[in-house]
């Protein structure tokens, strides 16, 4: 199974080495380029053989990044690629493995994969593109957007409540739940890069821009001008400051978060401290909870823990079976039982 | 198993109209009203019975010991039938010492019901068993039922105000109850029984009833699976053999395959009737590598399935009908990006939920048609449990040797119905040959072996091959997304081409009797034995009848057409509406006769032989 | 749509009147009996016509529960009973109307579904039999089997991480999680009945005992002589005191409860007080996630929050848009756009 | 529309091969250019083109100005033609001058595509127009197609290192791009002359290059769907027209079902090109009372339409082939529970995502087999846009009345291409009688009508009707659970004679031309079109050819065993791989001969035409 030849790639690679021959057919200004540009810069850096890198998408605009990845791809079915992905690791644990999907994809169609994927912990990287709409099909609600919003299957607005993917990664048990901005190229990256080196599921969910359908959907905080002081980069052991002056942060008054102005006696020391590692996800759950204007969105890696991963529990139990009882023999196990003879 | 009214001998076709059951318990446990019971509720049925019972030597033999063991045996049969049964096919054991008793009579491959609450140290030891036989393997060679009878008959009992002995000593007709269902017999004749005989102690009357309910209900809530008429082969073959069922020769010929590909084998299933065997068996076989994984669902499985084929593995899923209807999407889009794997497909009554402990034969026509677009996929159906074996096997060579999906289609009968499996050698399987692509110079993603028109498996960890595959269309050679309208007609025209080259790989359709004639009975799958037989039966009566089952569904055999030329009329029984008739009619344009029956159960001889008969009967007597 | 004729039932029902003429199959000892038993004997309190109750059910043991209700039923297929209650309840807002699933059936097929039922919260009761096993498979480890556990499926042992359905509950933002036990007959007839009266997606846990296949599942905290040590009953309001002898309960230590003893100082007013209608669902999954041995089980209603529920927003929907743009016009709506004559 | 090459008296039959463009903008928009590029390419692919400019009459007029409007009208065809068309059948607007100016020329009907981000106060003033004619109504009979071609040039050039103005010149270039995807045009005959034209000037060249490109990639990326060739009817009855979309047409056709039924409409539905349309019509029609849901995937808008029909309402689903595949569980379930639905399939290419912007007619065998066991639904597929009108309500007409599913088969050249709708009268159209069972004392959930066969529909709400349905197999007449062997094959018969006898309540198949003859050309769906046409002309040239088009696939009219015996042969030309053809020759044994193509392209008249020859011709002499 393992192919024998050796690992190529004796000069390091470059961003080029993975951008492929295929032409990028997004609209132009589509969030996706950013994300696809911070995607094969990180490449280089993983440290891993371009060979045994692996882009797996489902359907959607979202889902046309592995075309443009210079590594093996797969650009699958609505909402199957974490099916897809789980299959190839479990069987070939030493290939890193991303998941692209996008808010219908991967919450819409593909939900319940999500799910399953997250409890078991599949060692592969889950990029999820909220646009909050179906691009792809031209402009209908996704599962994110807004309550009320109007959209070609919603002349009067929906009337259906969004999900929050971090909170149904969380309910899912996931062991690392995070979230970046398309626009945002260096905390894209830097996010990008902590998930590829998780062991288990990393879920990331990247605020994206559908200029066609869905334009400025986050850009109430996401703007640059105004991003520090609407949005909230939590750092692991970090006490949890904000605002273009750093002069605001988030302290906890039971199990309630509020925003406090730094200075007149309130100092960084009254601060929530970020703890990724925390077993306990009450925390995690309270901060992807926040949203603007109420509280400043939350970017940055929410959780990380350890649990053993899919793959290598599966391998592990082959090891140890194997170990106990023995290779197994087919022409024995071909006899098990009773057997007879006939002349 | 008893033969067709004359001597068992092994070399006659054994009679698949006929059961032989034998109840047998502790003398304190009720097995003769048991068996009495199921007989007259038989013969009530309409079927033909003959009973043997076997009292205990000893008329105070103690409680658990062998000679306190009390036997009925009952054979029933739709022919006349002549004798009880020389052996029986099915034998109930309500404790050890039944069991000790009687296992020696059971065949290989006989159904073995016992109640597993009975197999106490105490009880054991009083049996004289050294180790538990349900766990030190003995009974390898039954299909072994385990029931806890004894607690649920208390269970169902607990408010009948019966005191503890009254109730155990109803559990006989909790083993009644489920016996009933397994053959599908009504309750009514012995309610009625019941409520004479018990007329005047009504809490017994209704803790019979209830606990007999409880054991019919037990049957098909616990989705227990009918006990199957089978056919053994006509000659027993020299060599050593084992008893086994289509389900687990299904997973062993998979098991093999894996190991004759030398690559490892990766099963994603969701547990459904009566396909979880499979599943079941594999999970075993850790430490021959083999990897499984119960997905959430059905769609979940299929992609895990693809995803180790694309991953270089043996990838192979699992399901009954409702299953592959979810697994569609899935199948479409291997059969797009040309990835070799098998689903293993075992059929039970629909439409939809239908009778999951049931079989028909009426899932042909999805696994052909399944699919959005024109989406060819390889089927090809064992004949018999043995079988299931081989066709393992053959499905994985020709799924990894043309790159394409292949249906292994089985269905619950051939799936936990037994017969007695000739050991093969490994050395004498079939070698199945993986090439991986490794050339970067040369390597396009669907590019075509001149031959088969197989794609080279290209698979992650390959340097140089990096490539990308999808559910878009593809442009040939390069496999790029294309929108090209000639290229799409192209490769529509290169699936379906691929997938009809197989035939050339397989072999020519086998004809059982004259190569031509004024009759084929033209059958697939599991009622190979039933036709067979009644096919036998006609050519002994004189008339020009040959049998042909096919076991390749598609592509064909090449010379099925030939085949088919040579017969003026054909007969296709099937246990559907007629399903692989359409396609041989729409094919071949031969007026090909349906005989069809569509109940859940496999076709008796003589429906196939008096049809037989209507057909060409008029000639017998030239 | 509606059917004019009369309600019936002027004689008030009873328990019987809701029994089935279909004999009740499971096996003998199992757990669903008692659910069904409290199901029937709820229906005469409800003051719901019969005629408008309505059970859909997906594939299970547990999904068999249908058949057994002299009431209108569904037994679907498996996994999708939210979806044909989601169209029936859209459509026929008047009904009652249940759904009946397993471990198996909501949460590893359905898994989906349950999740946009509930973020929509269409108005239907949801229960769902957590036996921890699929028994009519004849015993393959579902998604709430405890890691490691052997079955026919697993004969080595699970490496699936499981779910916790009221966290997945959590996360798709349903409004009324709860918690029972089948042997705990009153509790769960409560729970039952305060189910049916909210408006919006009721989703119970009923923590179920398969006897022939995963006995005892629950039976470390459920078994009555332990079950007031090992397991908390919320209610509304009151502070969280457990116990044979009430003398335990539940303090926060930040977001973290600890189980106190009462007595030496520390008094009723130390616990927390459950609050089941805080929006705010962060004490919620604090509750759902409490487990035996480290804390006590959690039973009762953990969340019961108001919002307007699918199908009432879809018919105001529809409302609005006919008061404001007047009954439509089929013929009018024929000739929309330009339209000429052909002579 | 151009016609057959000679004038257009709106009574011949419209020319299918042909295609007329106009390129219209200010002049500094470039559309001169563009339009050149657009021809030379299509010559370059082999048509034969006609063009004709037209120059502002003012050299200097005003940007945005109505003199100032610059057009290029091109014409090409498959066929010789002889002049550029005498109106365009596409309309490319820059802005809203070009509109003004040009939207007299385009047919009720026509394509626009504008730019939309020209269409400001400021321009739409310049343009003398009062209110904005993209949001006021006006353009209703047209198929616009907005895209914001300004903004996305500038996005796609933002970093060419040219100045805005620059940037804003090449836009003509983002529009050309548009064009060349929609008409399947390659981009490199246009790459190469702009290398050539600004060789000296790279960074215009490769601007110009990267927004053509942006525009190609935009049609493909939002699934923009190719601008169909169509044929209207050969003569207009006299009424009032509107010009409508298949898609539509069947929107308006299921939401007059719903009237007719007097019963509300339920549509749950998952997007899916090309079937989202109708999701997006429905959902405009509140006031109508209509309920739409856009659920989370296809199996949960299958099981919404089930729960609807359960309440009584019409329950209505729609997708295309990938949908479809999920669906066929839930529809395995309709057919158990026997409901009345209807499933809206718009085909598209495939197999798996395939091509979703194309159409094949790929899917059929996927609507008759796609389901576990034998699970029989209604089919019928409309012929033209305008007919999705009468086959939406006559799919629900046939549901309801039959207590079945219902598919109601069209595809994407139907849905999105559009032609003349003679509006019609509401009580011209038919009554769907809507009964609900209510009396308790005959009610049993599976007793039939003796006519159709049809079971009760018992909606819950019904006091003294409270019962359960369900996907096992039911009891006949009381609809029970049964396992029983007898009951599966009766109930089984009974469902499939249930939609045999259907056949009893649809009208003959009519034949065009003579009842009989040397050849019958038997199509279905869209292909209507091209097959008339074909005809017609054979018949002319004097040849003994009779055309009939199936609207009803399941099952089919009583007649049609008849109407082919007429012939002497059959042909069947499918946009598939003879999938029809395998029915009609499995049930009638003719030996229809397949003419098939899977381009994701409709046939071209000529390619029928020629089998038409090739099949017959050699009597043309006679
Ligand atoms: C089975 C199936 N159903 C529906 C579709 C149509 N479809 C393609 S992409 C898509 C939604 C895409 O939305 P999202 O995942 O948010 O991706 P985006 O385009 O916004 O990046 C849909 C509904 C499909 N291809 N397959
Ligand atoms: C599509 C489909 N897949 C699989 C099955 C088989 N199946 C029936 S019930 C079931 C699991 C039941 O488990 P659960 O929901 O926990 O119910 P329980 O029997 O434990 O009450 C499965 C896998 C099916 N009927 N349909
Ligand atoms: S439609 Fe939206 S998401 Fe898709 S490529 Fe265009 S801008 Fe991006
Ligand atoms: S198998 Fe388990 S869950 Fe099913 S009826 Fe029996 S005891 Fe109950
Ligand atoms: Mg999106
Ligand atoms: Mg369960």
């Amino acid at each position: 199974m393992t192919i024998e030849a050796p690992q190529e790639n004796i000069i390091p690679l470059q961003r080029k080495d993975f951008v492929s021959d295929q032409e990028v057919r997004w609209c132009p200004g589509c969030g996706d380029y950013s994300i696809l540009a911070q995607t094969q810069k990180l490449m280089p850096d993983l440290g891993v053989a371009r060979e045994n890198i692996v882009f797996i998408s489902g359907i959607g605009c979202s889902s046309r990044l592995p075309y443009y990845m210079n590594t093996y791809g797969f650009h699958s079915i609505h909402g199957r690629a974490p099916t897809i992905a789980t299959g190839l690791k479990s069987t070939r644990p030493e290939l890193q493995v991303f998941v692209i999907t996008g808010d219908g994809d991967g919450l819409s169609i593909g939900g319940n994969h999500l799910l399953h994927t997250m409890r078991r912990n599949v060692d592969l990287n889950i990029v999820l593109f909220n646009n909050r709409i179906y691009g792809l099909t031209k402009g209908q609600f996704s599962p994110t957007s807004e309550f009320g919003k109007r959209t070609k299957s919603s002349p009067y607005g929906t009337i259906d409540f969004p999900l929050n993917p971090l909170s149904v990664a969380l309910g899912a048990e996931g062991t690392f739940v995070a979230r970046s901005l398309d626009i945002d190229q260096q905390h894209l990256m830097h996010v990008l890069e902590r998930a590829a080196h998780h062991k288990g599921t990393a879920f990331i969910e990247v605020y994206q821009n559908c200029n066609v359908f869905n334009d400025g959907a986050h850009m109430e905080f996401a703007e640059k001008s105004v991003r520090p002081d609407r949005t909230l980069v939590v750092e692991h052991g970090k006490p949890m400051v904000f605002g273009k002056e750093r002069d605001k942060g988030i302290r906890m008054n039971g199990l309630k978060p509020e925003i406090v102005q730094l200075g007149n006696g309130i100092t960084e020391a009254d601060l929530a401290v970020h703890d990724e590692t925390t077993e306990d996800q009450t925390m995690h759950a309270i901060l992807a909870r926040m949203h603007w204007p109420e509280y400043p969105e939350v970017l940055g890696v929410i959780r990380a823990v350890q649990r053993p991963s899919y793959e290598v529990l599966m391998a592990e139990q082959i090891a140890d079976v194997t170990a106990k009882m023995g290779e197994g023999d087919l022409q024995a196990m071909f006899q098990e039982g009773d057997t007879w003879e006939v002349k | 198993m008893a033969t067709d009214g004359t001597k068992s001998n092994g070399h006659k076709v054994e009679e698949l109209d006929r059961v032989t059951i034998r109840f047998a318990g502790d003398s304190g446990d009720g097995m003769q009203l048991a068996g009495l019971q199921f007989t007259n509720t038989s013969a009530v049925f309409g079927n033909d019975v003959s009973t043997i019972p076997d009292f205990p030597a000893e008329i105070r033999a103690p409680a658990g010991s062998i000679p306190g063991v009390s036997a009925f045996q009952v054979s029933f049969s739709s022919y006349d039938i002549h004798t009880p049964g020389d052996s029986p096919d099915v034998l109930v054991a309500m404790n050890p010492a039944a069991l000790k008793a009687n296992i020696a009579d059971l065949p290989k491959g006989g159904t073995l019901i016992v109640n597993k609450d009975e197999f106490t140290e105490g009880n054991l030891k009083k049996a004289l068993y050294p180790t538990n036989p349900l766990e030190d393997g003995s009974l390898k060679s039954f299909r072994v039922i385990e029931v806890p009878i004894t607690s649920m008959n208390v269970r169902a009992l607990k408010d009948s105000g019966l005191n503890t002995k009254a109730i155990d000593r109803s559990k006989n007709a909790f083993a009644l109850g489920l016996m009933l269902w397994l053959y599908e017999r009504p309750l009514e004749p012995t309610i009625r029984w019941m409520t004479e005989k018990f007329g005047k102690n009504p809490e017994v009357r209704d803790a019979n009833i209830a606990t007999m309910k409880a054991g019919y209900n037990y049957g098909e809530t616990a989705e227990l699976f009918p006990v199957q008429f089978r056919v053994a082969p006509a000659h027993l073959a020299p060599g050593r053999y084992r008893n086994i069922t289509g389900n687990e020769a299904t997973a062993l010929g998979f098991l093999a395959a894996s190991k004759l590909a030398k690559t490892p084998l990766f099963y994603g299933s969701y547990p459904i009737t009566p396909a979880s065997d499979i599943l079941q068996e594999l999970a075993r076989f850790k430490n021959f590598g083999v990897k499984t994984f119960q997905a959430e669902d059905e769609i979940a499985a299929m992609g895990s399935a693809i995803g180790a084929a694309f991953g270089g593995h043996l990838g192979l899923t699992g399901t009954s009908g409702p299953g592959l209807a979810l697994k569609s999407e899935g199948l479409g889009l291997a059969v797009m990006v040309e990835l070799p794997l098998v689903v293993a497909m075992i059929q039970r009554s629909g439409p939809s939920t239908g009778m999951p402990t049931k079989t028909d034969q009426a899932d042909l026509l999805q696994c052909m048609f399944g699919r959005n677009g024109e989406c060819p996929v390889a089927v090809v159906a064992p004949a018999t449990p043995s079988e299931c074996f081989d066709y393992a096997i053959e499905a994985f060579r020709i799924a990894v040797k043309h790159m394409t999906p292949v249906i292994f289609l089985s269905d619950g009968y051939l799936g936990t119905g037994a017969e007695p499996w000739r050991i093969p050698d490994i050395a004498d399987l079939p070698e199945i040959e993986v090439k991986y692509a490794t050339d970067r110079d040369t390597f396009k993603p669907y590019v075509r072996d001149p031959e088969t028109l197989a794609r080279p498996w290209a698979i992650p960890g390959t340097p140089g091959l990096e490539h990308r595959i999808g559910g878009l269309e593809k442009a040939d050679i390069t496999g790029n997304v294309s929108y090209d309208a000639e290229n799409h007609n192209k490769m529509t025209h290169l699936r379906a081409e691929k997938v009809a080259r197989i035939a050339d790989d397989i072999p020519d359709l086998q004809v059982m009797g004259e190569p031509q004639g004024e009759l084929l009975v033209l059958g697939w799958g599991g009622t190979y034995g039933a036709i067979l037989t009644a096919v036998q039966r006609a050519q002994a009566k004189g008339l020009s009848v040959s049998a042909a089952q096919l076991r390749y569904l598609n592509p064909f055999p090449k010379n099925l057409g030939d085949v088919l030329s040579r017969f003026e009329k054909v007969l296709i029984p099937e246990l559907n509406l007629g399903q692989l008739a359409l396609i041989i009619r729409g094919q071949f344009l031969v007026d090909a006769e349906k005989l069809n029956k569509v109940s859940g159960r496999p076709f008796l001889i003589r429906e196939i032989e008096e049809k037989i008969e209507a057909m060409v009967g008029s000639k017998v007597s030239v």
